[in-house]
């Protein structure tokens, strides 16, 4: 059982820091090894948790969830109401998503969402995060100043649209639902959703393109 | 506490990578396999964080993500008795055990799915808060673990959302897995930093009543 | 500002090398020499902190302290125009100059002496707070440079010394030499920490008027 | 002259990080190389600047000051009123002494000083500080648990004694000074000087032994 005592684990990462090899890759080797040799995984289990992540878990789930809500104004309601139960019509919910709060970006106001703690994310829904996502800039910056932050993603605000940045403290994920783009009238939802970005559904994208990127 | 994982609104960063991509290293991608695989029995997620928060700062800060989770694997490991500082460092168990089925993709997708995990619980006390209310955070950096960032301590808030009651992160990290209320406070940045690029936006946090007080 | 510099009460440090000595390595004793011999024009002691708080924060907590004084200097005086990068990457002057006559021990004493420099001003507004005041401190992060370190924000204390009108370090750091109040204000340790140690310790700070309002 | 530009400087910083040698001995060489190729400074200055803190600036500078405060009440009162000016009497007035402030231990009261936002210090009364001084674990420590901090230091404290842990954030400095032990009455000053160590006058020691360490 874990000892639960800040002390002792922090004299536990202290000794790890001072007796392992500074190459990640060999840490992650040893570890791995180790696991491996005493049973409690199996190495193939470990390629085919990557598999999962590389062939069925992305941003694509999301993007999905997202072109139903634009399409679909009773779906969109049950998101907005709660879109941890709303992404189970997908067989979407999983790692962080059982209270997912989906945040509507409208003309006048952007949501931005990040957790300056760790790195919450609601990752059923969207996937590995990117590494900027788990970066210390932009834990950093993202609360303080959010514009700067997006001016670097190439979005810029102007004084009319509000920011509303969302920090992840507690078990809540965030899921920003960008604006439907002018033109995509009469889209079909698979349409609608080759077209939404991980990024815009962070909140470090905005307007939306109408061809797919 | 105030350690290396508290940074929000810290300095000197320097610019966002935009384009970096999920992972660099084959390495970052078994690293997170194995920290969803291999659990240590009693590790709470808040415990999982914590003890990610006692890595030395200048290593927290320095380290790419899951070398981290790395580290912090090996740490809960070891600290639970799971394995030995020896083991980790070598790479070999000093004793070897069957080898346990394969979890194919499909096992591993089920397995992910039921990641879902209801935090919320029924408690007996009243929300000390209602919607709109005006409330005060504790000025006071935590003894221990707390998800209440220190950018925020200190600051006047409103209330705009009530979540029931959920399992309270900083006695979560002790292994009490006691409730509290919980709720979305909104601050105005302007109330947040002396220097906010526009007072009237907002940043949201989901705090727990034992860090509010009223306004 | 929230730069890596703010120190105190941050956790997972560890133990302290009780037994240090002053250097552990000769370039450390030259880079002392250096910074105090080779001043660049313009510089205030606030800027001078402030530009070593931009430090890349991994780099501020992981590197020597004389190490980061080095990079210290060099930035200073490619700021100012006095190096270029490419000439402290190099260690080879663009332009030689004649060398300067060398200063003796005897010199460099005088020098030292010299260092003792007052801070304080007459200024014509008249100090906010009496001895025994209490007061509170800002709340929020400074914009910029700042001496009113994080844990004694939104703070109560009392005023227990004035020392007349010092130069005011936040705007010595943008090169702006005025004078403000400054104060001794003791802290309860109870007041700053939930987990006080003793909570009727005491944490003494000098703090400029422009931080405190009463309480 | 300085641009006093923050994301200036801090862009600069980045750049040396990037483009320097890791070794900063390398570093160390190549701004000394370059202020001496500049003609900023002679080669010599540097050695003479060291040879001053070898041999002429130290702890015993401090001692000494102490030693008269403890044998001259007068002297003490001075002290105690305006240490920067007391101790102009010996010429130890230097960097960073000009508004040094004496803090008086006593039976119920310890003091122990600090800066945790740099590492202010009295150099011209103590000298070059210890390396723990300038470390982030003491900047961090003690100002939050100053006891565990003395006790890693070898010093106890009952209950019955009050800690006052002094910052130094702005350009105060301060200097301890230490009970005069029983069964010194009657020493000379220059006898009592030497039994005064550095870290008594930081707050770091307490008890001072009878033997000079």
């Amino acid at each position: 059982m874990p000892s639960f005592d800040t002390k002792a684990i922090e004299k536990i990462h202290r000794d790890l820091h001072t007796h392992l090899p500074s190459d990640p890759a060999l840490r992650v080797k040893a570890l791995e090894s180790l696991v491996v040799e005493k049973g409690l995984v199996a190495q193939e289990s470990i390629d085919n948790w990557i598999e999962l992540y590389a062939e069925r878990i992305g941003p694509k789930r999301g993007a999905e969830v997202i072109a139903r809500a634009w399409t679909e104004p009773e779906y969109h309601a049950r998101l907005m109401e709660d879109a941890g139960q709303a992404v189970k019509d997908f067989g979407y919910e999983g790692h962080a998503t059982e209270h997912t709060k989906a945040v509507q970006n409208t003309a006048d106001t952007h949501n931005l969402v990040v957790c300056t703690l760790c790195s919450c994310y609601p990752f059923s829904l969207l996937g590995m995060s990117p590494i900027w996502y788990r970066s210390a800039a932009y834990r950093a910056r993202a609360v303080k100043e959010p514009r700067a932050v997006l001016a670097e993603f190439g979005v810029e605000l102007g004084a009319d649209v509000k920011v509303r940045v969302w920090d992840s403290t507690a078990e809540l994920r965030y899921l920003v639902i960008p604006e439907r783009p002018a033109g995509t009238e009469g889209w079909s939802a698979d349409q609608l959703a080759a077209i939404i970005t991980r990024d815009s559904m962070i909140g470090t994208a905005r307007d939306l393109a109408l061809e797919p990127s | 506490m105030d350690g290396p994982q508290d940074l929000g609104g810290k300095e000197s960063f320097g610019p966002i990578e935009v384009d970096s991509p999920e992972y660099r290293d084959d390495w970052e991608r078994r690293q997170w396999a194995l920290t969803k695989l291999v659990t240590t029995p009693g590790v709470t997620i808040d415990w999982f964080r914590h003890a990610l928060e006692t890595m030395p700062p200048a290593v927290y800060l320095s380290v790419p993500y899951f070398q981290k989770w790395n580290a912090n694997n090996m740490a809960l490991g070891i600290d639970a008795g799971a394995y030995t500082l020896a083991e980790c460092v070598s790479g070999k168990a000093a004793v070897r055990g069957a080898s346990p089925p394969v979890v194919s993709v499909d096992e591993c997708e089920a397995m992910q799915r039921a990641l879902s995990v209801d935090f919320s619980r029924e408690i007996d006390a009243q929300p000390a808060f209602q919607l709109g209310d005006p409330v005060v955070t504790d000025a006071r950096p935590s003894a221990g673990h707390t998800r209440l960032p220190s950018y925020a301590r200190g600051a006047r808030g409103k209330v705009i959302a009530h979540h029931g009651a959920h399992v309270f992160a900083d006695t979560g990290a002790r292994g009490d897995h006691r409730a509290e209320h919980l709720y979305t406070v909104e601050f105005r940045a302007g109330d947040l930093w002396s220097d906010a690029e526009a007072a009237e936006d907002v940043v949201c946090l989901d705090l727990w009543e034992p860090y509010l007080a009223s306004a």
